[in-house]
């Protein structure tokens, strides 16, 4: 193995959907002939730059990484490219375009969209609802968000009473929703930024006895959203094709050391998400993969 | 009452309270106290535990407010902000808890709050400088880097007696300077007092050892219940008089209870050695002793002759480097502190404030700790029980306090050590050890100690307990002995003379 | 809830007489407690209502169960830092355990029921306790060096455990007798969520242990003055292992309350809770000097800032104001607590500080 | 960096004598480093180089800020947990400022100069700090719990003044003349990153100050005995505000310099870095009950800290491991220091503990 080193940052690999991508990132960089270092940030700038200067030291041939921050995370690529060290951007975007050799991330609003539609097809007649957001810091909540609202404006029937910050966090929507429930004990839907708060709700919904008069709607695709989805219990899920676009990234890595180019065109290359229904639910054979 | 006002004396007047009272909440501890310092004289306070004598000296240097009266500095009258601005109109004092910061050096703490600055920066060489010609005064060999921790007891007095000459104040304030002093230290101290009042300082002096004080005295006040009782020159007074007006009769420390039959050695040591605190030397090195059930045993030393730590490892706290323990036949040696309590064996250690109360407990807490499985039923406690406990004690040593339920830090020092002793006591104990049981206790409280100590001895019990004032000695005791480094020196019966303890334990007897 | 615990530090046994004064500074906690159910009832109509009164307590649950092991640590003069990675580590132990235990030299895989589970879990709570305990009693860490660093080992050990992963399974099955590990989180007696009994029945023991027993004695007297206590034959040491014991212990069960509730143990659950149980601590009137407090306080200081932080949902206020009224609510709580010490406060230094692990 | 430093505390100035085994005690921390390079210089050739070093000093530069700030007010007895969301606040405030301040009377925005910039931010950390040493002083409010209360209130301000969002275009502009604020992060003087610099010069003002002058002294003494210093006319309450001013400042320069360092500010930067802090102070020698400690000390504990979470990082160590290893440093470095007072440990409950605010 001596195609050099290859420094992937992920975000917080305590999370399945981070993990998932540090590992597919390493395995497929592995099996290409290089060695591979995964880090994680958790969210911090600074502990992402202190990893960006020790790929730096460590004379990387190549940085995937997760950013922390849209506009917090520019500082670090910039000091990676300066460095001469080509920097893959995987799942997040940062907000500034010509540094990053590429950015490859799922098509949140896309996402967004094909999970609000679902979830309008099980919702039915109408009916209120709440929203979990993740953590605001994080533009991807905000983009999910949006994408909820631009399909679910279209549809008066849908009353949203409420909206908290659960901050990607299971225990948060657990809690968070457990208090909506008080306030709201009408509402048929909820629909959440990600998995993990929607399998909160779900425990809340559970523990309520109210589960089965209400939609779930999950976002990412993680394992644990996927059985619930198999159980019956969360109605679907958005999966964010992590394990495609981080196997990617590499390729593109592993392009760019050899050749000095990503072989795409475009710098910015989303991927579409795909819905995971009851219907679908067996095509999904390793986490955050859903063979077709 | 109406207190009799000073008569005047020689030297003239520099500072006096006039009228002053103090309260704490309901408790009332100045009452209209008027008292005069003059230039150039020692005026020792004298009074027992409670009767106002801290109190009014932390008025005067500024330390707390008065709630009533004022204070006359040079015929101005005058209210101190702060200890520091009395410290700039020239007074400083000596407080009676030791106030040093253990951490910082000698140099550090006699100056601290006063460094010598020189462009911003501390003038250590300079302040070193002075704090070695102030250890030369006392005739201390004590390095000024040396940290305070490593200093004993004796040498931190010496270091607060140190900071307060070093401000050359006009008056000197000395709330029990020599507790924790040897004669010889207390010797050169009052030489030292003896030059400054030659100098014009005035003086306060306050302390319980009233033989002691009466030689530096020129010119003595008694308090009496936050009350001036009496006030008169030197020439006009003695012991007796002092005694008479501290507690209105006259006092003895009782003598040693006779008229029953002593039991089998109940204690015996045998070469017993005990590493000191840093362990750097033996503190106790190769002592014998043994101990007959109702027999009762003073252990007299100077300071630093190893009777705490003698008693401390007889009781547990710290583990012999060798030698045994036995008690009633058994080897203590392996038994931890609690299991000694429960055979028996208790200690009433030195300082009631560090080692005896838990000052978040309330009277009743703390008389009970020793004892809980007492009133233990089952799993849980039974409160009545307990009260039945508690206010025996109370009644058995005779606390003065509302109840079980008052705050520790509402009584007394006297009571408070009445408290620890009852705890101990509490747990029906064969020996009892006790470091010091009179220290910085008021006369009378000091002999209500020695008689329920001689009445125990007449119920069986062996009690040993030490002390560094010599009349103690010669009190309640059958047996002396005199400790000294570490070892035992000598041993007297009950009809032995000051003088020979003293020679004994290696002090210079007091010229 | 406990209204078994009385003041014993404070109020005294014998003390006869009754001092308003002192009772509206006691129950300040209290009265923030009232003022905090009278806004929120005000401003929302869920609010005060059964079904959330319950669900809230639900919540408090949690962060009380922490407070109370907490409790006794912090009346020893000591601080625990781990229980937030203590309750992770637990939930995360549970979790492998509900999927079964491999046993690789017989190549079968052995799946304990519940109670078992419950059982080595509260152990694994116990061990983590006694390693805080041992350290800091015998070895003489500083209490909040020893537990700062089992904070960080413990949560690196669920991570470790788990890879990061969630445990999602814990119902169990039928035919692997195993099932059951729902019903901490999810059923009710008498209407009442089963975690909001857990916490009483532990608020229950732990106020008679600390006022009915000699450990209780123990605890209270090696806060307030360990030499003394000590010296008056106190195992000082051994109830000081005992309190992180019974800290992690209380860790533990908070872990098995919440992935029950949860149905599903994460790594890193619990993460900062330790903060926010020596909040309600220290609301709750008990001194970090130790000595003083007790579990009425404790556990009324649990449930103003659980029912502060879930007030602040229900009728909408943003997550950062969350973040800064909690942070007001304590200094707020504390502070009159000081005016309260204040009082005392020229008697407070006649005592000599006994020396503290931390 | 910090030579200067001295222990004045322990060791004095006029000590003539040498002594070895407290010498290697003293210097634990600093064997700790050399086992730490010399271990990582071995598994990895990119470690011990001089770009590497610079690298990671520059990292050590905002936990050593921290360290320094939180050293003053250990050394007083206290804690200061507000220091990582005084860093992230002082670094929005900075954000904010650099993109201008909008006058709404007057219709205008101005742009304050890079200098005003500073200075403004170093105010706000003083402010935060003057707030807990007002509240820990004056009203007495245990500084565990004060200082607690800030770190909520601090992020929450943090997080409601940018709505969650980071600052990204701290560079200024030319025609605004307010560049100049990526110098502190991104250039060198003499080859060495500005952070490393200011770490140096703000070590050497501290060691100067607690060695050399007399608020040194009055540092050390509020925290060796603070009644005893206040009989002496130490301003301990003055002092004790000064230490937790000094805190936030120091809190707000590391605000600064990180900012700088990513030109960007984000409100949730250094969550949790408090704790990071402090364990760099207690592994540097110092005891949490105040009086004990020195610069030189701390500055080896960030060092050892810093150095050993990035070497992990270079030989490619999981987080999870990292996360392990870090508490198990902790606690090993200050038992080492237990190990240390231990030998002097019965005699150190002879010292008249003060009364502690928290
Ligand atoms: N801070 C305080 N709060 C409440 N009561 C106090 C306080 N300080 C002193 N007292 C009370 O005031 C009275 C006088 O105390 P003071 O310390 O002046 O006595 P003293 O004559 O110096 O006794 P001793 O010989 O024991 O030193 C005592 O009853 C004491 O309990
Ligand atoms: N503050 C202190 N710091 C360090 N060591 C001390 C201190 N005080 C005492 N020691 C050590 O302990 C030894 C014995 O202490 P101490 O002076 O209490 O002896 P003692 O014989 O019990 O005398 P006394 O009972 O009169 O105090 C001393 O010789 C000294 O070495
Ligand atoms: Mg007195
Ligand atoms: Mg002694």
């Amino acid at each position: 193995q001596d195609g050099g080193l290859i420094s992937i940052i992920v975000n917080d690999p305590s999370n399945p959907y981070w993990f998932t991508e540090g590992e597919v990132a390493r395995t497929t960089a592995e099996e290409m002939g290089y060695t591979a270092t995964v880090g994680a940030h958790t969210g911090d700038t600074n502990t992402e730059s202190n990893l960006i200067d020790t790929a730096i030291t460590n004379q990387s041939a190549a940085i995937i990484l997760d950013p922390a921050n849209a506009d917090g995370s520019i500082g670090a690529v910039r000091k990676a490219v300066d460095a001469g060290i080509p920097v893959i951007i995987v799942n997040a975007e940062i907000n500034e375009s010509g540094l990053a050799q590429a950015q490859l991330v799922s098509n949140n609003a896309q996402g967004a969209a094909l999970g609000a539609v679902q979830w309008t097809q099980e919702m039915g007649d109408g009916g209120q609802y709440v929203e979990l957001f993740g953590a605001p810091s994080d533009n991807n909540a905000q983009t999910r968000s949006n994408g909820y609202e631009t399909v679910l404006s279209q549809y008066p029937q849908f009353e949203k009473v409420a909206e908290e910050v659960a901050n990607w966090d299971r225990t948060q929507g657990y809690n968070k929703m457990q208090s909506m429930l008080q306030a709201n004990p009408d509402i048929s839907g909820v629909i959440s930024g990600n998995d993990e708060m929607a399998l909160g709700a779900i425990a809340a919904l559970k523990e309520a006895g109210q589960l089965d008069g209400v939609v779930v709607g999950g976002f990412d695709g993680s394992s644990d959203a996927v059985d619930s989805v198999r159980a019956g219990e969360m109605a679907y899920t958005v999966l964010q094709p992590v394990a495609i676009f981080a196997e990617e990234a590499v390729r593109q890595a592993d392009s760019v050391i050899r050749t000095g180019e990503t072989g795409v065109d475009a710098e910015k290359q989303l991927f579409d998400c795909l819905l995971i229904t009851a219907d679908n639910v067996d095509q999904y054979t390793a986490a955050f993969t859903l063979s077709q | 009452m109406t207190a009799p006002s000073q008569e005047t004396g020689r030297g003239e007047v520099v500072l006096s309270a006039r009228n002053v009272g103090k309260s704490y909440g309901q408790i009332q501890a100045l009452k209209g106290v008027n008292f005069d310092i003059r230039r150039g004289q020692v005026t020792t306070l004298f009074g027992e535990n409670g009767a106002g004598k801290s109190t009014l000296m932390k008025i005067l240097s500024g330390v707390i407010s008065p709630s009533s009266g004022e204070i006359v500095l040079d015929g101005q009258t005058l209210r101190f902000a702060s200890a520091k601005e009395a410290t700039a109109r020239g007074i400083s004092i000596i407080h009676q808890e030791l106030s040093l910061a253990p951490n910082m050096s000698v140099r550090d703490n006699v100056f601290m709050g006063r460094e010598i600055t020189r462009g911003g920066a501390v003038d250590y060489a300079e302040e070193a400088r002075q704090t070695r010609a102030l250890m030369e005064e006392l005739e201390e060999d004590i390095d000024p880097a040396t940290p305070v921790e490593d200093l004993r007891l004796g040498q931190q007095q010496i270091v607060e007696i140190a900071r307060a000459l070093s401000v050359n104040s006009r008056i000197l304030i000395m709330d029990e300077p020599t507790s924790a002093l040897s004669a010889s230290e207390v010797e050169v101290l009052f030489k030292v007092i003896r030059d400054l009042t030659a100098r014009g300082v005035a003086i306060v002096y306050i302390s319980h050892h009233l033989e002691e004080a009466l030689t530096i005295t020129d010119h003595a006040v008694v308090l009496r219940d936050g009350a001036m009782t009496a006030s008169a020159p030197r020439e006009e007074i003695d012991l007796d008089w002092i005694v008479r007006n501290m507690v209105g009769e006259n006092f003895d420390l009782g003598s040693p209870p006779t008229g029953y039959e002593m039991g089998d050695a109940a204690l015996s040591l045998r070469g017993l050695s005990v590493p000191s605190a840093n362990g750097t030397r033996l503190a106790v090195e190769d002592l014998s002793l043994d101990l007959r059930a109702g027999e009762i045993v003073c252990i007299y030393g100077l300071m630093g002759a190893g009777r705490t730590e003698l008693l401390e490892c007889v009781a547990g706290r710290t583990a012999p480097q060798s030698g045994a323990i036995v008690f009633e036949g058994e080897d203590m040696r392996r038994l931890s502190i609690a299991e000694r309590i429960a055979r028996g064996l208790v200690l009433v250690p030195e300082d009631r404030q560090r080692d005896g109360l838990v000052q978040t407990m309330s009277v009743g807490q703390n008389l009970s700790l020793a004892s809980i499985g007492a009133f233990t039923r089952g799993l849980f406690t039974s409160r009545r029980t307990e009260r039945g406990l508690v206010d025996a004690s109370i009644r058995d040593v005779t606390i003065k306090t509302d109840g079980g339920g008052a705050a520790i830090g509402s009584l007394s020092g006297g009571n408070q050590q009445k408290v620890v002793i009852g705890k101990m006591l509490a747990t029906h104990p064969r020996v009892v050890l006790l470091d010091e049981p009179s220290r910085g206790i008021d006369i009378g409280a000091k002999a209500e100690v020695f008689r329920l100590l001689a009445e125990r001895a007449k119920a069986g019990i062996g009690v040993i307990y030490s002390t560094s004032e010599v009349g103690e000695c010669l009190s309640i005791a059958h047996r002396i002995v005199v400790m000294r480094r570490g070892r035992i020196a000598a041993e007297f019966g009950a009809d032995v003379t000051k003088e020979e303890i003293m020679a004994a334990s290696g002090e210079q007897v007091a010229a | 809830m406990s209204d078994q615990s009385t003041a014993p530090a404070r109020k005294g046994l014998f003390s006869g007489g009754f001092d308003l004064g002192r009772l509206l500074l006691e129950g300040r906690a209290f009265f923030a407690l009232i003022a905090i159910i009278l806004f929120f009832s005000y401003q929302s109509p869920y609010y005060f209502t059964t079904g959330n009164l319950l669900i809230m307590s639900s919540h408090v649950a949690i962060f009380g169960l922490l407070a109370l092991g907490m409790l006794l640590v912090i009346l020893t003069g000591g601080i625990d830092l781990s229980v937030g990675s203590t309750l992770g580590l637990a939930g995360v132990v549970a979790g492998a355990l509900m999927q079964g235990v491999e046993i690789q030299a017989m190549g079968l895989t052995l799946y304990p029921s519940v109670w078992v589970v419950v059982v080595l879990t509260l152990g694994l709570g116990a061990l983590v306790g006694l390693v805080n305990g041992v350290l800091i009693a015998i070895f003489k860490v500083p209490a909040f060096v020893a537990t700062l660093g089992l904070l960080y080992v413990a949560r690196g050990i669920a991570l470790l455990m788990t890879n990061g992963l969630t445990y999602n399974n814990l119902g169990g099955r039928e035919e692997l007798g195993n099932t059951g590990f729902a019903w901490l989180g999810f059923n009710r007696l008498w209407g009442v969520p089963i975690g909001v009994l857990v916490l009483a029945a532990v608020a229950i023991l732990c106020s008679l242990v600390l006022t009915r027993t000699a450990f209780g004695r123990w605890v209270y007297s090696t806060g307030g003055n360990a030499r003394a206590a000590e010296l008056s034959g106190v195992p000082v040491k051994l109830t000081t292992i005992a309190v992180y014991m019974a800290s992690g212990v209380c860790a533990a069960i908070a872990g098995l309350v919440l992935s029950s509730q949860l149905t599903s143990a994460g790594p890193t659950a619990g993460t900062t809770y330790e903060l926010t149980a020596i909040a309600a601590v220290v609301i709750g009137g008990a001194a970090l000097t130790g000595g003083r407090g007790n579990v009425r306080g404790t556990m009324l200081g649990a449930f103003v800032i659980g029912f502060l932080s879930d007030g602040l949902v229900i009728i909408g206020v943003s997550s950062y104001w969350q973040t800064v009224f909690t942070g007001a609510v304590i200094v707020l709580a504390v502070l009159l607590n000081s005016i309260q010490y204040g009082g005392r406060g020229s008697r407070a230094p006649r005592k000599a500080s006994p020396p503290k692990a931390a």
